[in-house]
């Protein structure tokens, strides 16, 4: 026994933290191991599980695209102890991290559809590497509609990557704010809201969310209402999570884990679970 | 079992359901053991029927009104569990309106395990004073004659005597089998704050050990918050599942509080309790 | 082959034993039979309804760190518990052998857990049958029986004048003293129990997850963990560390689906708000979840719960009354 | 370097009388104790019971809650509430097995600043002869 250990995480160095909003800072992290660093193969849509030691340690979904290109990001947001103690670290500080752990969004089934990217404040965090992806193998995949709100301009998560991805073929990016400032002179509007306005086409598209639950429940009825089909409807869904191993049993809903079965999962499947979340 | 008094508690009970003056009454009924009771909650007048009493019904009926907020609801309440009443209506938890007390005298309740009930009277029952309870809607069954000892506190005052060394042994052993179930905390009529000091993530008073650096943490915190506010039911000693002696913590602060304020919680629902008040020309053992 | 031991011959064992293992074993700490590690044969208890808790605590303790952090020179290096010695758990009876055959389930599905597959291989089970069964006792009808060997190394079984010794697995023999003659006499009959419909009740599970019933029962449900923690294969458990003086350590501890903050996420969102959602998270992962992910009811019949509920929620009954939910539901 | 036994103290000092009071004894450079971490709190009403035990469980040797003397309270009675307060606490800790000559309530003006250093002198000397405490395990 040693440190095959699952819950003995893998030391890890923070290169930069990028504060993205007042309360969300980007991190970009380098396992130590270079064998543990060729190995960590990840998707868009899985998390790990990050320590601040001392405090402990909570489920991030990963906001880079892959290893190769972005090293290992996740945005965190100032929420409680450990994410606390997450920003408070400075560059060359050690973490924890535990993972990939989940599966992930399964964009090759998306292939040659109209994909719609609907996130809200963090929400919009797990999407961003289906963003990346989808840009980077663009030919792959038809118009690309990306509605991301916040609750102010300077909620808005990813703002350094918006020109880029406005600039990408195809793809359109809508902003949208609860409450706009001075400077402000985009939408002010709901996420729900906007989607009805935008209405796009459920014809060969796949829309997928992620957000506060408020913000789901009324998207989710306004996709509805434009003929989205319960199977073109994606999401990623937070629980309270501990060991990411399917032996906590904290984050169940009915009979699936979410650490495990999901966290993504389509409107259809999680209609079928026998908790509902 | 008094079959006139579960008669009354009966009928009453179906009166109030059936003229829609409550949507449910909280009594109790047999339990599974057959031999000892349980909580109840009946809405359909039908069901009145399953309600009984005697003395193996030991459980403090008014922790659920905490649960029942905004709903109407009869509730039946022994002597001792009526200070409850009077603690949550002074502390602006329950409407007076919202529920109607079906009082029952209490000839003392008996020490009871899952079906098992002994003969021995509970420890707070053989020095109770109450012939009734101090607030009710309904009286089933009348006030009843009580031959009750003096408390005397002598197990508190043989605690005290005892060097503090000795003291802090013996809680630390106590302590030490406490597993942080929380059914103290659950039990309490008197424990309701929307997030407990030891659920608060930020900051981290409480850590998840179970330990007895943390059990002792949280059992000097749970019954001091408690202080001038324990209303003597006891039932968190009786359901701990560990044996823990919580009583003396409890009565220790209850006799303090008698002799520092001149306070007994639940007596008296306008009274204001000790630490929402104070005399400037008091003054403390630390000041002289 | 049966062997026989004297009351004398098993203190003896027990001391051989304390020489090269713990010995966890039931013990009279004021009013309560628990399972602790004993310095002496002695201490230990023969004659016991179930423990106030099972033994479950010797693979998932309460409270146990799973690694400590350790800061040398700016380097940071996780150190992982380790386990020390062999041990034997001497006594256990045939329900609590069955619930720790249940953890393992989770435990040592892979990735295992390593802290505890290495204290399970290291720990030998000596069981001890039941010659009388509490009225909380449903072992039967959870897949066990009270002279059930087939979750344990070596079995006794208590006879007028001693005990049979049944060796049941080879990590048995090697425990097994020296000198023990044959037993020829009979095998006592264990007690007869009351059967729980759990199998018929099974089955209908998935149409009873929202149905009323789970708010009625959890009326008088005071949600404290008493329950969960007396089980002998509840597992669920919290993580976080501990930090003193620069010293810091991961633990893991106990934790209970009826406890507040089980279910809510750090952003405020919590799937389980009302009581009933609360008290049926608990009745499903036993009863549906488990089994659909293991195969087996998690649930051994060993009636602590019944027997320590403060407001007598008794599982037999849960079932049975589903059971009549079910029945009433298919004749309507 | 002195190896004698230094106890650990923890004071809640209220902002408007006992923190200046411990200023005024630094500033006229009187001479105490530096055994003790100085928290300072709005009001000595402000100082939760809860505070003090943490500190006890995470191996304080002694508490000081002080505050403005009764009446002169900067919000008019939060010290009266003070008082009733650890009249309780300081009973109770006594009775779980933490002496209560290890936490001290004290009334310390802004110009008492001799009585906030001698009452340090004297605290520090009185725990030190109860000897030291590791954590809340010991009394």
């Amino acid at each position: 026994m040693g440190l095959e250990s699952p819950f003995v995480p893998y030391l890890a160095t923070l290169k930069t933290a990028i504060q993205l909003t007042p309360d969300i800072k980007l991190l970009n992290v380098e396992l130590e191991d270079p064998d543990i660093r060729a190995n960590f193969d990840y998707k868009p849509g899985q998390f790990a599980l990050l320590s601040a030691f001392g405090e402990g340690e909570a489920p991030f979904g990963i906001v880079s695209l892959s290893l190769q290109k972005d090293g290992l990001e996740f945005a965190v947001r100032r929420i409680g102890t450990v994410t606390r103690a997450l920003q408070e670290l400075e560059p060359g500080d050690t973490l924890g991290v535990r993972g990939p752990f989940g599966n992930c969004f399964p964009l090759e089934d998306y292939v040659r559809k109209n994909i719609i990217v609907i996130g809200g404040g963090i929400g919009m965090a797990p999407l961003r590497p289906v963003i990346n992806r989808i840009l980077e193998r663009r030919n792959d995949y038809k118009e690309l509609l990306i509605i991301n709100g916040a609750r102010t301009p300077q909620d808005l998560v990813f703002q350094p990557e918006f020109p880029a991805w406005m600039k990408a073929p195809g793809t359109k990016l809508e902003l949208t704010v609860d409450r706009g400032d001075e400077d402000w002179k985009g939408r002010v509007a709901l996420v729900p809201d906007v989607v009805k306005e935008l209405a796009p086409s459920p014809d060969s598209a796949i829309a997928i969310i992620c957000g506060p639950p408020i913000m789901i429940r009324f998207t989710l009825a306004r996709l509805r209402d434009l003929g989205f089909k319960d199977n073109q409807i994606v999401t990623t869904l937070e629980a309270k999570m501990k060991c990411g191993l399917g032996k906590c049993a904290r984050c169940n809903l009915g009979e699936k884990y979410v650490c495990q079965d999901g966290p993504v999962f389509t409107l259809e499947q999680i209609s079928q679970f026998l908790e509902q979340p | 079992m008094d079959k006139e008094l579960i008669q009354q508690i009966r009928d009453k009970a179906r009166n109030l359901l059936e003229e829609g003056t409550v949507e449910g009454v909280i009594g109790y009924e047999r339990a599974s053991d057959g031999v000892t009771s349980r909580p109840l909650f009946v809405y359909n007048p039908s069901d009145t029927e399953r309600l009984i009493y005697d003395e193996t019904c030991a459980h403090n009926l008014v922790k659920y009104l905490l649960d029942k907020k905004g709903k109407k609801m009869a509730v039946v309440v022994k002597p001792c569990d009526s200070r409850a009443i009077n603690l949550l209506l002074n502390e602006g938890q329950i409407e007076r309106d919202n529920v109607f007390i079906i009082g029952v005298g209490c000839p003392g309740m008996v020490e009871t395990n899952w079906n098992h009930k002994s003969e021995t009277l509970q420890a707070k029952c053989r020095t109770c004073q109450l012939s009734k309870p101090v607030v009710y809607d309904f009286l089933a069954g009348g006030e009843i004659e009580r031959q009750a000892e003096e408390e005397t506190y002598s197990d508190i005052t043989e605690e005290e005597a005892k060097s503090v060394a000795t003291r802090r042994g013996f809680w630390l052993e106590q302590f030490g089998h406490c597993i942080r179930c929380y059914a103290c905390r659950q039990v309490c009529p008197g424990c309701y704050c929307p997030v407990c000091f030891a659920e608060r993530l930020d900051p981290l008073w409480l850590g998840i050990r179970i330990a007895p650096e943390e059990n002792d943490m949280w059992q000097t915190i749970r019954s001091f918050h408690l202080a001038g506010r324990c209303i003597g039911c006891n039932e968190c000693e009786r359901v701990c599942p560990v044996g823990i002696p919580l009583s003396l913590l409890n009565r220790k602060l209850e006799k303090d509080v008698k002799e520092l304020f001149a306070f007994q919680a639940g007596l008296d629902p306008e009274e204001k309790p000790p630490f929402a008040t104070f005399k400037k020309e008091e003054v403390m053992e630390f000041e002289k | 082959m049966n062997l026989f031991a004297s009351k004398d011959d098993l203190i003896r064992w027990i001391g051989e034993l304390l020489k090269e293992h713990i010995v966890i074993a039931p013990v009279q700490v004021q009013e309560q039979t628990l399972f602790q590690p004993i310095s002496k044969a002695e201490e230990v208890v023969f004659d016991f309804n179930n423990t106030t808790l099972s033994p479950k605590g010797w693979f998932l303790p309460p409270t146990e760190t799973l690694f400590s952090v350790q800061k040398d020179d700016g380097k940071v290096e996780l150190v992982p518990t380790q386990v020390e010695r062999d041990a034997v758990i001497f006594g256990l009876h045939p329900c609590d052998a069955r619930g720790i055959a249940l953890m393992d389930k989770p435990f040592l599905e892979e990735p295992s857990d390593t802290l505890y597959r290495e204290r399970r291989n290291r720990t030998a089970l000596i069981g001890l049958a039941c010659r009388q069964a509490q009225p909380e006792c449903f072992c039967t009808s959870m897949g066990s029986a009270p002279d059930d060997p087939s979750n344990v190394d070596i079995l006794l079984t208590e006879v007028e004048d001693g005990y049979i010794v049944q060796v049941v697995t080879e990590k048995g023999k090697t425990l097994l003293p020296k000198g023990l003659a044959e037993y020829k006499g009979k095998v006592p009959a264990p007690p007869e129990l009351k059967a729980v419909p759990t199998r018929e009740v099974i089955s209908a599970m998935r149409e009873l997850f929202n149905d009323p019933y789970w708010e009625q029962v959890a009326d008088r449900c005071l949600h404290c963990n008493i329950c969960a923690y007396v089980c002998p294969t509840c597992y669920c458990f919290d993580m976080r560390d501990y930090a003193d003086k620069g010293k810091v350590e991961r633990v893991r501890s106990w934790e209970s689906c009826q406890s507040p903050g089980f279910s809510l996420t750090a952003g405020g969102y919590d799937p389980r708000t009302t009581k009933g959602e609360r008290l049926r998270q608990r009745f499903y992962h036993k009863l549906f979840y488990f089994p659909e992910q293991f195969q087996d009811v998690a649930c051994v019949g060993c009636g602590r719960c019944v027997r320590d509920c403060p407001v007598n929620i008794d599982i037999r009954e849960v079932i049975s009354n589903l059971q009549q939910v079910t029945e009433a539901k298919s004749g309507s | 370097m002195k190896s004698e036994y230094q106890p650990k103290v923890i004071g809640f000092l209220c902002n408007w009388c006992s923190y200046a009071g411990a200023d005024m004894a630094g500033t006229s450079r009187m001479r105490y104790p530096q055994n003790i971490r100085i928290i300072r709190v709005p009001c000595s009403g402000r100082v939760d019971p809860l505070f003090v035990v943490k500190c006890f469980q995470r191996g304080a040797d002694g508490v000081l809650v002080s505050g403005c003397h009764p009446g002169d309270c900067h919000y008019t009675e939060g010290n009266y509430h003070t008082r009733r307060r650890f009249a309780l606490l300081r009973e109770f800790l006594d009775y779980l097995g933490i002496a209560k000559e290890r936490m001290r309530v004290e009334w310390v003006s802004a110009s008492e600043g001799q009585k906030f250093a001698d009452l340090l002198s004297d605290f520090t000397a009185e725990l030190a002869g109860l000897g030291p405490r590791s954590k809340i395990l010991d009394g």
